[in-house]
């Protein structure tokens, strides 16, 4: 690899080649790879944020530059994400729309601010309209007012809503099932909700009588 | 200036707005913003930092006992004015690029003695950090109107840029979140909170023409290193170091990009 | 919040007792009272600083956004375009202690006053001019506070 | 000791607009710190203004008047060249009194 040179001496190495008036440009993949080092050497721990968290998987790193990674590779990610999907142990989708809510509202949880333990929120309304009576929520994701109802759900027990049923679930637990590049948390294979969070934000989006659907 | 261009964009949908109550309400919420924000930018506590920062440019500190009149922000010793549009930039006395909280640093270190880990270790809105905060105050204001204007002439500054270019985009952290995810598409928001694109020029007085600024969430104002610091513990990352090689890339890269933009920093923000 | 409401309720007494029932001080350097700043609603605030039973009147008016991105800083204001104001109060309904401000007028200020309060939630606001001849007149406007940011 | 005001007064028509900042905490006494504890009650109580040192009006102030405050008033028959006087004082006995000139 061409670039295995620089790694290790860093921008200091690179810094005296391009002072020095070397005529070319440093090449796409010394700029990644001084990137790489650049962050890696900037960050530290702090609190329960550690730089592991900078190790990136295929999916983060096929989707960190201004353009799509290929075709392929944008399947292979949502392949792999489709086969993490872990349906609910004992086939119970739905929880507490009300739980639900408060979740969507919540922001907070993983920053090296928050206490060791503490749960996760949804951060849904940071990127979703949700329910009407919120006036703000962001728009980096769509609105999901009346999210079931739109999908013409009146009974989340009839057979006929298990596909959209299982499709939000997926959603929910690894966006990158349907999107390559989601912007969207990958709330349960992360781990960040667990069942029963997810089963509360379940009902809030498809329980007809959620505040989501009325 | 964004509020402007927002409230025009929904009065494009106005068509949509009269067959949706969903829309309405966004209409009245974004013109209840914006009604908001007008009434607070007559009396920006910034104000106050600003005259802290003045005084303390021309106080006699540290072991050295001396001022920050001999401080280079990069248009010769003592020259303020200006400066702050041209910032992140390469230095050769220290063979870096520095933006202007690490330019400090040097200044305060070499001139007055200051230890730099007094300001690096030092908490947001304490001690030499607050002090910090009052100096990019002062400094950013006395180039209020001014025009974005970043060299790019240096090798070192083009590196600067293409490195902090990859950690825009870079993701990572529980989340998956980058700089990119939020801050690279026109007319997004998280929450009411307008998102600049940070890919290009935003406008002026929009993202890095606005920073630092003074935070009424907080009470305090905030420097772009703060702002980026706070960006990134919101983005579930690790914790950047004050005035690290990431952090001062990140700002030339925004900084480049928001070339022409005028600045209005110190502004107010949420 | 019971707890610090009930300690909060139990000094407000005392402050009270101390006060004398309906002695207020009545000269240009007036001792911050107490139990105006401790009232809980309009009416026990007013009476603490001397006014009769609040009236709604359009000589009083109330300014502010119809919405605050941050309940930390709200900007709002109060004014009167009558004669014989004494005294403008600001006042949020729903804030701990729902008084933020009283302003002392004289003949050589415009019975007008902005200021910046805190919210604690989306709440009433109100103007209240307290006259010289005892009357209390409000006007009233809701404030919503939105919740803001990544919420961490 | 506390940072200075910030006064702008201008003349407007047969007045003075007065804008004034503080640099305050205005700590509430509700609010606890990191390890729980409550975080003591730090405001400004009394605040008082004078033109040409003549007393125009004295306010009271609650902990839920916002932090480093704003306060905006009309001072009538004020002319360019006058002097405004701003004082605060806290609930901890600290106190400031500042200066500006009409333009």
């Amino acid at each position: 690899m061409k670039t295995s040179h620089i790694t290790l001496s860093g921008i200091a190495v690179a810094a005296s080649v391009l002072v020095a008036g070397c005529a070319t440009t440093p090449s796409s993949a010394e700029l990644d790879a001084l990137a790489t080092q650049t962050i890696m050497t900037s960050f530290r721990d702090q609190g329960i944020a550690k730089v592991d968290r900078l190790k990136q998987d295929l999916g983060q790193s096929a989707c960190s530059s201004d353009k799509p990674p290929s075709d392929a590779v944008a399947q292979r990610i949502m392949e792999e994400a489709k086969a993490s999907i872990k349906w609910p142990a004992d086939g119970q989708y739905f929880g507490d729309f009300a739980a639900g809510e408060r979740l969507a509202q919540n922001g907070r949880g993983s920053t090296w601010t928050d206490a060791p333990g503490s749960p996760n929120g949804g951060n849904c309304y940071n990127c979703h309209q949700i329910s009407k009576a919120e006036v703000s929520y962001g728009n980096i994701g769509p609105s999901l007012y009346q999210y079931g109802k739109n999908r013409g759900i009146s009974d989340v027990a009839a057979a006929t809503a298990l596909p959209i049923i299982q499709y939000t679930w997926t959603k929910l637990y690894n966006s990158k099932a349907y999107a390559a590049c989601s912007n969207m948390p990958r709330f349960g294979h992360v781990g960040l909700l667990d069942e029963k969070q997810m089963r509360d934000l379940m009902s809030l989006l498809l329980d007809p009588r959620s505040p989501v659907n009325q | 200036m964004k509020t402007a261009s927002f409230c025009a964009g929904l009065l494009a949908l106005a068509g949509i707005a009269l067959v949706s109550p969903v829309a309405a309400q966004t209409k009245t919420t974004a013109d209840g913003i914006a009604e908001y924000r007008a009434m607070l930018a007559d009396g920006n506590p910034a104000d106050l930092f600003e005259a802290r920062g003045q005084e303390l440019w021309k106080t006699k500190r540290g072991p050295k006992n001396a001022d920050m009149s001999q401080c280079d922000l990069g248009k010769g010793p003592g020259v303020v004015k200006g400066t702050f549009v041209e910032l992140p930039r390469w230095f050769a006395d220290t063979q870096k690029v520095q933006d202007l909280e690490s330019r400090l640093l040097t200044c305060m270190t070499t001139l007055q003695g200051i230890e730099a880990k007094a300001v690096t270790e030092e908490r947001f809105g304490r001690g030499e950090q607050r002090n910090m905060e009052g100096l990019v105050a002062w400094i950013s204001a006395e180039s209020r109107g001014m025009k974005m204007n970043l060299p790019q002439s240096h090798a070192q500054e083009k590196l600067s840029y293409e490195i902090g270019k990859r950690a825009f985009f870079f993701r990572g952290g529980t989340h998956d979140f980058s700089c990119a995810a939020c801050h690279s598409v026109e007319g997004q928001r998280i929450r009411l909170q307008d998102l600049p694109n940070l890919t290009k020029n935003p406008g002026d007085g929009v993202g890095f023409a606005a920073w630092p600024a003074y935070r009424v969430s907080s009470g305090e104002l905030w420097s772009m290193q703060r702002r980026l610091n706070d960006c990134f513990r919101q983005q579930r990352f690790p914790y950047p170091g004050y005035a690290s090689d990431v952090t001062i890339a990140l700002g030339t890269y925004m900084g480049v990009n928001a070339k022409g933009a005028a600045s209005i920093a110190p502004s107010i923000k949420r | 919040m019971q707890t610090r409401r009930e300690m909060l309720h139990h000094s407000g007494a005392v402050a009270a007792l101390l006060a004398g029932a309906g002695l207020l001080p009545t000269a240009a350097q007036a001792a911050w009272n107490k139990s105006a700043f401790e009232a809980k609603t309009m009416a026990e605030c007013v009476k603490a600083l001397g006014g009769g039973a609040p009236a709604e009147s359009k000589d009083v008016s109330v300014t502010g956004p119809d919405i605050a991105e941050n309940g930390a800083v709200v900007p709002v204001g109060c004014a009167s375009s009558t004669t014989g104001v004494k005294r403008l109060l600001l006042l949020v309904e729903k804030n701990p202690s729902v008084l933020a401000a009283v302003f002392d007028v004289t003949d050589s200020v415009d019975a007008s006053f902005n200021t910046r309060v805190k919210m604690g939630q989306s709440s009433n606001v109100y103007a209240v001019a307290l006259m010289n001849d005892g009357r209390a007149l409000y006007a009233v406007k809701e404030i919503k506070v939105t919740l803001g940011g990544c919420g961490g | 000791m506390a940072d200075p005001m910030r006064i702008r007064a201008q003349v407007a028509g047969d007045k003075a607009t007065v804008r004034v900042l503080m640099s305050h905490e205005m700590e509430t006494g509700l609010r606890r710190d990191g390890a729980g504890a409550v975080i003591p009650a730090w405001f400004i109580q009394e605040v008082s203004a004078a033109h040409n040192g003549k007393s125009v009006f004295n306010a009271q102030w609650g902990p839920s008047v916002a932090k480093n405050p704003f306060m905006q008033f009309n001072v009538k028959g004020a002319k360019a060249g006058d002097k405004i006087t701003v004082v605060w004082k806290d609930n901890k006995g600290d106190s400031r009194t500042d200066e500006a000139t009409v333009s």
